[in-house]
């Protein structure tokens, strides 16, 4: 296992992250152009998409279907597991509890494909329909943490009104379905839906003359991509002590409950060792794309302090060193490997 | 050149405001506006711009009624929960109708 | 010939601009960072430049010269034949019919690679200097028609001034001068003809170690760029009713009658299939980078509405889905095969 | 500190301009200007970004008369036919010589 | 609605000065600041953006008490040698408090 | 050696950066992209440390110290000879001496690259470990240089004050040590010194994957990269004239005359001839990425026109075009080859 953990942590990808924290905690001024970080996001998501859709056009139906109810099964369960958590075991707000539970509940670009490099190396390569899975996991989980918190203070508003009518004028609430709309045609969602659909329809043959842009470069443009979350996880670091131990607790027992689960429902719907790795991973996984603004956006009530560096600072790091190996070891024994 | 005095009325919001707040502006009437991005910390003191982008900086000549409207709706629907302030600048131009 | 169409259709160029398009109707958020679209046009032009100049250190004189002759000829036709058919059948005004055939004179180079890239897919490569061809082409017709505009815009507007002396003062008009230096160092004009000299210069040995860059990569950053193209198309859309049917129609039957003269002349000089496909494509084909600056500048009554909505909404996608494949067929034709 | 008045003339036009508008103002005798990238709606609410670039804000402190110079010019050969506006705001200086 | 008389000082500076400035405002106690990249000419002429950046443009809504604080440092430490203008603008706020 | 010089000038490098300033004479509107040219300098910086590292691997530490121990040596000395030259012979002020030392003292690594670069065409590679012997010579030169200029003015300064005791107040200076972290810390520092740190760590298994972003993109990066450094280097041609004919005598004989010490240490430290060449080629560049705001922060009273116009527009292209195949010269009759 250490062993393992050793090679995993001496890959290109967990290197640049480390490197990019040392140099946020040296003071360094390192930082990628912003439009050079935007550039890497959309080139990798949609580089994800196109493989993932030419993948799935040689796959059928029927291998698809248990692995795709499964995995909205865990996009259903995950945010609701992790609200009760943050509420009743670790005693946060109705709006920070649901905040975190919308990262918890959707899922990690990078870690995914972390956990897609990390098996592949290993040996077990997973199935070609995963980015299929990430695309199916990624918004219920932010919907349904995002409407528990907005019906729950909504509700605690209107006690707290009643209790005193004179309270200062209310900011108008925002329609959900606006929130829908902006979760649904998010930049994230139409680069790796869109590249599903490009992929499917291109087919090999249209994707072999754009495959040395999208596929021999993707692991170095992921490995700059990694310095730049490890400058903003090292940037974040300090926060650790003001968000306390609870948080702390929570971005990494988490995680392991969720990937646990998630490679035991993976298994069971008949993925290979690498697919259900990484659908481990994704259950695991703390969304910081697409989570981040929604939640903003729609609950800003709720403490960004709190889910960024819960899923930023706490959980990917925690993933991508740790947690992927261990997924894997999980997921060959529910595999029966 | 004779020049007529309007106000300029400027607001600096945290990223994620950005459509909303030009939807706001438009609604209560102006005429046109600038915005551009900026980086900035304030009474929140929030380093979330690695993933929620930077600040937002919007700027539109209005009549005073108009910045009125507006630093209300800010007043109750922004101020509170996001990282917004807003203020007012009087300002000459040569085309005051084009701007009420 | 649907056949041909459908695999064009499914080229990954098309998908991807069609996918921009879909986003911006979906009201998504995405765009591309304004320095990746840049640093991508850079890319694009610099690219072709440097190819198509490693190509003509292999071409003699000979093989040149009636091509060139021919473009140059089509260059001074199509800016003519377009602004006659905007003043005199679309009923335009003057500032409006020069301003757009402005664009139509001028070449699209992004149209240009596509049509490349599908003749060469199709088993007929073109000549290799076919992008100097695209910068002979690309000057004349900007110059002409401008120079059209200015001259008639003047003088109806001195025709004005003798019926009303007492209207408001003139604004001062621009040297022509100013524009034709800002046309021939735009840079798009520095790019691809720079580096049509350098790859002169450095021939095969100096190409070699840079092709992996400029060569293996230029068709998946196409593919992000027309992307991009799509969203901006996508934006326009809403404009072709403004627009109205007469700019639809000659949108779409323009350049089904430049491309059909650019094909004959093409066969005429003794092209190849190839070439004389790729020649009658930039005939057919409206500028969207080096035209509308210049016509702004120089021609700012004319409506850029009009003319964006036709080069970039009206026969960018023409071409590209449609029009190639035409233009091959005549091509065919023409070069009796 | 002793202040002295001065004037601000703010610019905000399409990009195509911004060549010849840092030329315009120098000719008039500016000392210096600060320019910067922005993006914007106005009456010609045009959407011309994707292939014209966006706006381009140029401010510039300068004297009361170079200000009414600088509007005249801008009023005959760029309102008309342009998206531009300009506004003047007045602002305090500690070193009223550097800008006059 | 209520508003207050504010100051806003702005600072425009070379691109190198900008931690160091920032540093320095939150030194002499101002309580927000909104920063962005700017291009400018000045007195100095110097064309050196290529290598050192172009300029940095600081706002900072401050009493009049900073702002002549800081007015006097910038004067001291970076108006001699370095590339800087600074200036105040009266503005007006809702909420006079969260600025002083 | 003509041919030499020919063969070097038709590189895309020197095409690249000798269109850059055609470009800017032409007046073009040409121009990278701001994040473009930063994207490419840190993607630049890191593939040279990576790279380096994973050849670092595999190197003895014997073979590595006598060429370290040179390089520090020439990292203390050339500061100093560049400091009394232009003192004494050239005539400038404390300040303006110091701050252009500071760039002598220091190396550029497009310089290096463009060396690295020659030699192995010419079939001669260089020492695999080349990157850590440029990290060895970048910081010592800027502060040995920047520690003599501050010295030097306070004192003057403190002279000054005695002899007029009513003068302005002084401004603050700044405390050394910041500098220092300033420098230690660039971004450029960190680049390279953890893409040395991560390379050796990763080894050829981790590298492989990321190779074909790091290296094969890298010589089509730098390619667009001169490009960049021609406009820079011709919007500064005009300063020439300003900065006289002394320090253009410098610009060009003080690199031939580090570029010989350099060889010539290098030989005696065992290099290969390719090696001797980049070492000899790196004492005789000037720094444009970290000295200038090192100086420019610590120094303000130097005047960025004269060290910016000596290191961009004099010693750069000196070395790119001249002094490289020169510097091979010497170093083959050094090495006794
Ligand atoms: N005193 C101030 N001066 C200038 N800008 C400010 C000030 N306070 C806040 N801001 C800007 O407004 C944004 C939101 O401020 P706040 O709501 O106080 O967190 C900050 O990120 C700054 O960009
Ligand atoms: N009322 C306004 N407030 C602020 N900026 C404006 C306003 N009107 C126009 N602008 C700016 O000036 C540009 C040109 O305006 P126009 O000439 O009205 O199209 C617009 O794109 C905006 O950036
Ligand atoms: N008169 C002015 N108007 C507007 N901005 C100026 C003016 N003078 C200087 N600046 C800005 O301040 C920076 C430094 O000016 P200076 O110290 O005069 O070189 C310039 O690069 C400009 O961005
Ligand atoms: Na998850
Ligand atoms: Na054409
Ligand atoms: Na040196």
């Amino acid at each position: 296992m250490t062993d393992i953990l050793w090679t995993n942590l001496c890959s290109p990808l967990c290197l640049a992250f480390v490197l990019g924290i040392v140099a946020r905690l040296l003071k360094s001024e390192l930082s990628l152009p912003r439009d050079l970080y935007a550039a890497l996001s959309i080139y990798l998501l949609f580089a994800i998409g196109l493989k993932g859709g030419v993948e799935l056009s040689h796959t059928s139906l029927k291998e698809f279907l248990a692995p795709a109810m499964v995995t909205i099964a865990l996009g259903c369960f995950t945010p609701i597991s992790a609200y009760l958590v943050l509420r009743n075991v670790c005693r946060f707000g109705i709006a920070d509890a649901a905040g975190i539970a919308a990262h918890y509940g959707s899922v990690s670009a990078v870690t995914f494909i972390a956990s897609q490099q990390f098996v592949s190396s290993m040996g077990y390569p997973s199935e070609g329909f995963m980015p299929t899975l990430l695309t199916l996991l990624e918004i219920p989980g932010i919907q349904i943490a995002l409407t528990i918190g907005a019906i729950l203070t909504a509700r605690e508003a209107n006690a707290k009104k009643q209790l005193d009518p004179s309270g200062t004028e209310e900011p108008k609430p925002r329609p959900m379905s606006e929130v829908l709309h902006e979760v649904l045609t998010a930049r994230s969602m139409i680069l790796l839906v869109g590249g599903l659909i490009l992929g499917f329809l291109m087919k090999d043959v249209g994707y072999k003359p754009v495959k040395p842009f999208f596929e021999d470069l993707f692991k170095g443009a992921l490995t700059l991509f990694l310095l730049e979350m490890g400058l903003a996880a090292g940037s974040r670091l300090k926060d650790l002590f003001k968000a306390g131990p609870a948080l702390v607790a929570f971005g990494t027992l988490m995680p392991l409950a969720h990937g646990s689960i998630g490679a035991c429902l993976g298994a069971w719907a008949g993925l290979s060792v690498g697919g259900t790795t990484v659908l481990a991973t994704m259950a695991a996984s703390a969304s910081y794309i697409a989570a981040p603004p929604a939640v903003r956006m729609t609950l800003p009530q709720a403490n960004p302090t709190y889910y960024l560096t819960a899923a930023l600072a706490i959980t990917f790091p925690f993933n991508l060193i740790i947690g992927i190996p261990i997924y894997m070891s999980i997921a060959r024994w529910a595999c029966g490997v | 050149m004779e020049t007529h005095p309007v106000i300029l009325l400027t607001i600096v919001a945290e990223h994620v405001l950005r459509e909303r707040l030009l939807t706001e502006i438009q609604q209560a009437g102006v005429r046109g506006y600038t915005v551009y991005e900026v980086e900035g910390e304030g009474s929140r003191h929030r380093r979330v711009s690695e993933v929620l982008g930077s600040n937002v900086k919007i700027e539109t000549i209005v009549s005073a009624e108009i910045a009125d409207k507006l630093l209300s709706i800010l007043k109750r629907d922004y101020f509170p929960d996001y990282a917004a302030i807003a203020y007012t600048t009087s300002i000459q131009v040569i085309r005051g109708e084009k701007y009420v």
